[in-house]
């Protein structure tokens, strides 16, 4: 009893170990950890004299592990946010290691602190709420690694200085949240629509409430009517609250949707009623893209950057930790909350998917290009103009100019190249 | 082996459990798990948990149950931070532990004098009282300023603020009938009925102070990431159960509910969520490892705790 | 199969951990009569009992039933070889209707397809209860709204439907009432009648003398002697029980009432709706008051009431000496009031903690001081001084309570009270499945606690102990005050009984 | 016989009249306060269909909450095993008996490991069932990843016939029926009430603990796994969540389970989860209809209503409430 009771348990543990070490090395399987008992290096310098540079990266631009949190595993925008973090960090040929927060503010902080513990060279910081920056930044300050901040940018005057402040902090950028809920309700204005049903999730979602409020603020100003606000308190009742909304309201002439798993659900409440009700939504998920090229579907219109924000934040930090930081005319580091939305018309859907969903949407020559330790060339402005310039158009025609596209397909999707 | 050496034994168990994470994490991360820094995070990141759990356990040891403690964390810190923008500093705590204290009460007071069962008046605490704080709260900001901040992470504050209350439950869980009449309820609660001890007002009390807990804990939580917002304290109530169960405290609640287990578990959960980032297991899988380890060191205490009765039994 | 012998049990051995529970014991029971198992808590009787019924397994030892070799490995193989039991370790199922507890685990034979006919389960229900005259208890409603007696019956109940050769019942009678009791006695006659076989153990030496046809005695695990009901007296079994001369009689031997006349409690118009009908009376320091009546007269729901306990309580409870009334259990124990339940094991001790704690528990609060701080080493001291003033046999504090024998079990309980100074106590059935040695030594604690001027109400089912004990006997008759009876006058069992009907 | 006609004629029958009419009216109220909208066919229809789902995980935690284990994974169970369920049918294009099969197959087979964690590792139920909804969680999250690109949700496309209104009526009427079948009317429901009301007496009678547990968890996970299929069809995907998020998908059903529970003295208890399932539905419905916000002020309400719940059945209770 007692020794088959050992073997069990035994053979148990066996198997954690195995698992725990299998998982650890697929995080550092690409490239060893160089820095596992090195103390803390923080500038780039010290990085560059790395022993071992692997071969993707060129002298002068050292290798580095780099911590990246993402809210949680189970959200496409957010699992997407961060794999365009990952990919530019690993087309650099450096590693990195992503944690899940569990969808739990606290433990955003907790996986920070873990991840300085376990000696990463610098951090993508995704924070919840406004609040959180403040002590992330001393946070960072006080293990002394560079952080950037991917996606949610403070708001408050003060924070925002206390950041800029930080000898740490590498830079920030983030979508232009208001120009979401903006160029939504200047399409639906346009089309002529009057009443609208609002879908979001948690009542007071940082992301989502600024991109409502600039909505309504717009939309109302030009004569429509908000019916409701829905708000689902968790995923599993999305579905349940659009269709009771859709109860209390019937036939709004469009829904505004503030992600996918919203104007998705609400495609699926409207499946069969007939109504002439459409779908209006940010988020480029293949699901809402198909939806959209559907002429049957309710989705009429969808903008966004596929979460690009976290592939800057990445180059910012590449070169940030290489010594060589984004610096403007006056020496302040990057500050942009401003990355374009764009919409996939269907004639571009294909392309879309190919060269956003199932490659990279940056080359490792061009990420390679982006960093000043290998093209002495790029500078803030010159990053600068990368994000403002970046849309899908300027995308898929560099992808044109690398011969990867042919002139038919482009001018099929609508795209005039000389 | 005495049967006093035997119940001795058995509650070391999770702090055998403890030493062998402990062990493996350190031989696994070379060191890296005990390095000043990391046990400095450890510490830091077990507080909140703990502390809650220092109240959980009273509510616990009567064998009932009380998941509204992630709630009173985000409500606790919610007034916490209105009261110092509306007050000052010194209002955070007291205001805090206002709303943890009532809370309790509250569930306290239906629990006993309206008979439903705790954990059904914590479920729907659940349901509502998140709801409840994302209404107050709406869409404005609410931070802790940066004094207070640093003086709630500095470890002044902090580790006197831990060593004081697990002192004073330490306390109160063992020198003082309190303590004695929430276990004893957990034993048998007719039992204490039938000693003339008026069971609800314990009972009232135990909710209380696991909401007072709660709200301190709530502090602490808040002072950590800056403020409060709508999802903060999320499933917190869970890790704190999981402490409190890991380190060997029946579910059932009654004499076997001791502090030290408490504490042993809260460091295991910790030290396992440090260690696998220190390990490099990233991404989403590192939720299902957690999960195994957490399966297998239960496991693991219950067959080393089983072994040593066996073997005083036999004697 | 016409053999007279029924089950003979030959070198049953049985060790727990250091205990030898029973040695080696052999013995025949014949069929058609009822046979005692006597001895003292600690004797072997309820392990041999459980052995027999297939709760426990023998070390070592062998059973025949009718001649053929029996070997019950659960009860439900006991049951299978025709032998039932009515236990304290197999109660009822409270989440569970009395009709299924009565048919648990044999609800195939109700079943097609997996589906059970519910109207043949409480037909079948029905029957089992007619069948031998008890009274049936609700069989649609689940055993939790049961009374404890109620619960016994469904027990018994429960056996019959495996329509045994040999019934195993232990100590069944310590929780009924004297009219349950007269079922019981008449239940036991039919089945004996029916040529049918009962192994009994029970503390009553009266009812066993009064029913067995035989009686083996136990002592120290191994068996004394078996001889025929006939040949035996009280004194000769209590005798061959401990092994040397008793005295005679553990009762008072005073014929006369004898307390002071200062009044301790005070009950006035005392009231529970549905309970209690409006029940005065008053205690005397110094006075045993025994209570008496039918099963559902309300003396258990008095003692509860009387301590506070009952919802909806009204009239006036009045503690004399210091005039305060007493609304609650906590007013009780503040004037140095104590209760003892009848149900020792669900409202008496904490059955999973050590000794310690539970003779600490009503002691807690008056032994802490300022904050409330309880001193670990004078909470021990008590606790050790319990133990050796009320000689509780036990391994050490740390002893959980569950394995102590019922005796110790039930000093435990009274000690923790009698530690500290009383002025009154409320004892429901004390002396309720302990064995005639610690019931001489209740009984002695009760003398003692008189002549401190200790006033003590004493409810009781078994009227020999109320008569024994009592200066006087209130009688509940449908939850009234029927009649207060004398020492001097009063006291014989027609007298009580006609009041009580 | 006449002792139990007398007992039908009982205040159960009277409290279930009672409890009829007040629902019943409430409705009827709210039907003219919200316009006309509440028992207007179509909401009628999507409040059926919206009552599936939390009704069956209700059956099926009944079944599994009853036997004495507390396990908290259902909801991860539920995603993980219909996504499962869409695997096979869709992508692997086994079809409906892919759906159907591979959701309950896999709830049940996933039940039995936590119930392998907490019956034969002897691990507290309520810790088996957390730490294996992390385990389910991941696995959901790791293996979809692996599977899709451009979404991390599974849509079910085709098959979907399971989720229109008839098949959902069905199935709700079915599931009360049968739950109450196996509940009430079989020995394993018998049995398994009474390994959890005493694992020592039961054993005694010839009750095997582990076997009715096992049987139990097994029943319980069918009755979940079936609401997942329903919920799957009706919804055409399950979204996975991660960091203990499952456990917002029980908070309904378990609010129901517990009403049941403490309304059981009235109300057998499978319709008691039909009727609570319903009613818990309506409540966010009806708010809707009269325009309470949706998130903050009808949780709020839902929360307030269960513990009034509790508490008008409360009233009657005695003995010990932990």
């Amino acid at each position: 009893m007692k020794k088959s009771m050992k073997k069990r348990l035994s053979l148990l543990l066996a198997g954690l170990l195995a698992l725990a070490a299998s998982t650890g090395c697929v995080g550092g399987a690409e490239a060893p950890v160089n820095n596992d008992t090195a103390p803390q290096t923080s500038t780039g310098a010290d990085a560059g004299q790395n022993p071992e540079p692997t071969a993707t990266a060129p002298e002068g631009a050292g290798t580095y592990k780099i911590g990246i949190n993402y809210m949680t595993s189970a959200s496409y925008v957010l699992v997407t946010l961060r794999d365009n973090s990952v990919k530019v960090i690993e087309l650099l040929g450096s590693n990195a290691l992503p944690i899940d927060d569990d969808a739990n503010p606290e433990k955003i902080m907790q996986d920070i602190e873990n991840m300085i513990a376990s000696s990463c060279d610098g951090v993508i910081a995704w924070m919840l709420v406004d609040q959180m920056f403040d002590p992330l930044s001393e946070l960072c300050e006080r293990g002394k690694v560079p952080f950037v901040l991917n996606d949610k940018v403070p708001e408050d005057p003060a924070t925002i200085s206390n950041i800029k402040a930080n000898p740490y902090f590498a830079g920030a950028i983030g979508p232009a949240n208001a120009v979401y809920g903006e160029s939504v309700a200047e399409y639906a204005l346009a089309k002529g629509w009057k009443t609208v049903l609002i879908l979001s999730g948690d009542a007071a979602d940082p992301t989502d409430t600024p991109r409502i409020l600039a909505f309504r603020a717009k939309f109302e100003a030009g004569g429509g009517i908000v019916l409701n606000e829905a708000h689902a308190a968790s995923t599993a009742d999305i579905q349940p609250t659009i269709d009771n909304a859709l109860v209390a309201y019937p036939e709004p002439d469009f829904i505004y949707a503030t992600g996918p798993d919203y104007s998705n659900a609400s495609c699926d409440s409207l499946y069969g009623k007939g109504w002439k009700t459409k779908v209006l939504s940010s988020g480029l998920d293949s699901t809402s893209l198909e939806r959209l090229a559907d002429p049957d579907s309710p989705m009429d219109f969808l903008n966004g950057d596929n979460w690009v924000a976290g592939a800057f934040s990445a180059i910012i930090l590449m070169n940030e930790l290489d010594g060589n930081p984004l610096l403007d005319a006056n020496g302040d580091k990057v500050w942009y909350t401003d990355i374009m939305p764009f919409g996939v018309p269907s004639a571009q859907y294909d392309l879309f998917k190919k060269f956003f969903i199932d490659e990279f949407m940056f080359t490792a020559e061009e990420l390679s290009k982006m960093r000043t330790a290998v093209n002495p060339d790029f500078n803030y402005d010159v990053f600068m103009d990368v994000v403002k310039n970046y849309s899908l158009e300027e995308r898929l025609k560099a992808r044109y100019a690398e011969g990867k596209i042919t002139k038919a397909e482009m001018d099929a999707a609508g795209i005039a190249v000389n | 082996m005495t049967r006093g050496v035997k119940a001795y034994m058995g509650d070391l168990v999770p702090l055998f459990t403890l030493l062998a994470l402990t062990l493996f994490f350190s031989a696994a991360t070379k060191g890296a798990l005990l390095s000043a820094m990391n046990l400095n995070n450890i510490l830091n990141q077990s507080i909140p948990p703990i502390i809650a759990g220092l109240g959980m356990m009273f509510v616990v040891a009567m064998g009932a149950t009380d998941i509204s403690t992630g709630v009173v964390v985000a409500l606790a810190s919610y007034f916490a931070c209105m009261a110092v923008t509306a007050a000052g500093f010194w209002a955070a705590f007291p205001a805090a532990i206002l709303a943890g204290l009532c809370t309790g009460l509250l569930i306290g007071v239906i629990n006993t004098r309206f008979k439903v069962p705790s954990f059904m008046i914590t479920l729907s605490f659940v349901i509502s009282v998140r709801a409840l704080v994302t209404l107050m709260l709406g869409i404005q900001t609410l931070q802790i300023a940066k004094p207070l901040r640093d003086l709630f992470n500095g470890w002044a504050v902090r580790l006197s603020v831990l060593a004081g209350l697990v002192l004073i439950v330490v306390y109160v869980f063992n020198y003082t009938p309190l303590g004695m009449y929430a276990k004893a309820i957990g034993e048998n609660e007719n039992a204490v009925k039938y000693t003339g001890i008026n069971v609800s007002k314990v009972k009232i009390a135990a909710f209380a102070i696991s909401g007072v807990m709660a709200a301190i804990a709530g502090v602490f939580t808040a002072a950590r990431v800056g403020g409060v917002s709508t999802t903060l304290g999320t499933s917190f109530e869970m890790k704190v159960m999981m402490g409190l169960f890991i380190g060997g405290i029946p579910v059932s609640g009654g004499m076997g509910t001791k502090v030290s287990k408490l504490i042993a578990g809260c460091l295991m959960i910790t030290l396992l969520e440090s260690g696998l980032v220190l390990l490099n297991v990233s991404g989403a899988i590192t939720q299902g490892v957690r999960g195994l380890v957490l399966l297998a060191a239960v496991y693991f205490a219950r067959v080393v705790s089983l072994s040593i009765h066996n073997r005083a039994e036999a004697r | 199969m016409t053999s007279d012998i029924v089950l003979s049990v030959t070198g049953i051995d049985k060790h727990f951990g250091a205990t030898h529970a029973n040695r080696c014991i052999t013995l025949t029971i014949k069929r058609g009569t009822v046979h005692g198992l006597a001895g003292e808590n600690g004797s072997g009787k309820s392990t041999l009992a459980s052995i027999i019924s297939g709760i426990q397994a023998p070390d070592c030892g062998v059973m025949f039933k009718d001649g053929r070799h029996y070997t019950p490995e659960t009860p439900l193989g006991a049951n299978r070889q025709g032998v039932a039991m009515v236990v304290q370790e197999l109660g009822v199922i409270g989440g569970l209707t009395a009709a299924q507890n009565l048919f648990l685990g044999k609800m195939k034979q109700f079943s097609r397809f997996g589906v059970v006919n519910v109207r043949r389960l409480l037909e079948a229900a029905h029957t089992a209860f007619a069948k031998w005259e008890l009274p049936e208890v609700p069989l649609e409603l689940p055993a939790s709204a049961f009374s404890i007696e109620q619960r016994k019956m469904l027990e018994l109940a429960r056996a019959l439907t495996n329509d045994p050769d040999v019934l195993v019942l232990d100590e069944i009678s310590q929780v009924l009432s004297h009219d349950n009791r007269r079922v019981l006695y008449r239940f036991i006659d039919n089945f004996k009648a029916g040529g049918k076989t009962i192994l009994m153990v029970t503390h009553d030496l009266e009812e066993m003398l009064a029913i067995c046809d035989e009686i083996s005695i136990l002592r120290d695990g191994a068996l004394v002697s078996t001889h025929d009901a006939a040949d035996l007296d009280a004194d000769k079994v209590k005798r061959l029980m401990i092994g040397r001369e008793v005295s005679g009689h553990y009762y008072r031997m005073d014929a006369k009432a004898d307390y002071s006349p200062d009044i301790v409690l005070k009950a006035e118009d005392f009231h529970v709706p549905g309970q209690i009908e409006r029940v005065s009376f008053e205690l005397h320091r110094g006075e045993i008051l025994g209570v008496c009546g039918l099963s559902d007269a309300g003396i258990h729901e008095l003692g509860t009431a009387l301590f506070g306990l009952a919802e909806h309580r009204t009239g006036r409870l009045t503690y004399i000496p210091a005039n305060t009334e007493l609304k609650s259990a906590k007013d009780v124990v503040k004037t140095h009031g104590a209760y003892l339940s009848k149900d020792r094991d669900a409202y008496g001790l904490m059955l999973d903690a050590d000794i310690h704690s539970n003779i600490s528990l009503p002691n807690a609060d008056r032994l802490s001081g300022a904050l409330g701080f309880q001193n670990p080493r004078s909470l021990r001291a008590l606790s050790e001084q319990a133990m050796k003033d009320y000689e509780i046999k036990s391994s050490g504090l740390e002893q959980h309570t569950r394995r102590l024998s019922g005796g110790n079990k039930q000093k435990v309980n009274l000690s923790r009270w009698l530690v500290k100074d009383l002025e009154y106590i409320i004892l429901d059935c004390p002396t309720r499945g302990v064995d005639v040695g610690v019931k001489a030594y209740i009984y002695g604690i009760l003398m003692e606690l008189k002549r401190k001027g200790v006033g003590i109400i004493l409810i009781s089912d078994e009227l020999p102990e109320a008569m024994g004990m009592s200066d006087r006997i209130m009688v509940l008759k449908d939850h009234r005050n029927a009649a207060v009876l004398n020492r001097e006058a009063d006291f014989s069992e027609e007298r009580i009984v006609e009041v009580m009907l | 016989m006449a002792n139990i006609k007398a007992l039908r004629q009982n205040p159960r029958v009277r409290a279930q009249f009672i409890i009829a009419a007040v629902l019943l009216s409430l409705f009827v109220a709210m039907h003219f306060v919200s316009g006309f909208k509440l028992l207007s066919p179509g909401n009628v229809k999507l409040l059926i269909t919206q009552s599936v789902f939390p009704a069956f995980v209700s059956w099926g935690m009944m079944f599994i909450f009853t036997s004495g284990i507390v396990d908290l994974s259902v909801g991860a169970n539920c995603i993980l095993s219909a996504n499962v369920g869409v695997l096979l049918a869709q992508y692997l294009g086994l079809g409906y008996p892919g759906l159907i099969l591979g959701t309950v197959l896999a709830a049940v087979a996933l039940e039995q490991l936590t119930i392998f964690c907490a019956v034969t590792l002897k691990i507290p139920s309520w810790i088996a069932g957390l730490g294996m909804a992390l385990v389910m969680e991941s696995a959901t999250t790791v293996g979809l990843s692996a599977y899709l690109s451009g979404t991390n949700i599974l849509w079910l496309d085709e098959y979907r016939a399971l989720g229109t209104f008839p098949a959902m009526l069905a199935a709700l009427i079915l599931g009360a029926a049968v739950s109450m079948l196996i509940s009430d009317r079989t020995a394993i429901g018998c049995n398994i009430r009474a390994v959890g009301g005493s694992p020592h007496v039961s054993g005694a009678m010839g009750i095997d603990a582990k076997r009715t547990v096992i049987l139990g968890a097994v029943i319980g996970a069918a009755f979940f796994g079936i609401g997942s299929v329903f919920q799957v069809s009706y919804a055409s995907k399950f979204i996975p969540v991660a960091g203990l998020g499952s456990l917002s998908t029980i908070f309904n059903p378990l609010a129901v389970v517990l009403l049941s529970g403490s309304f059981a003295r009235y109300i057998n208890t499978s319709v008691g989860v039909l009727v609570g399932s319903v009613l818990v539905t309506s409540i966010f419905n009806m708010l809707t209809l009269l325009g309470v916000p949706s998130g903050t002020w009808q949780q709020i309400l839902l929360g307030a209503i269960v513990v009034t719940c509790g508490m008008i059945s409360g009233v009657h209770t005695k003995g010990v409430v932990k």
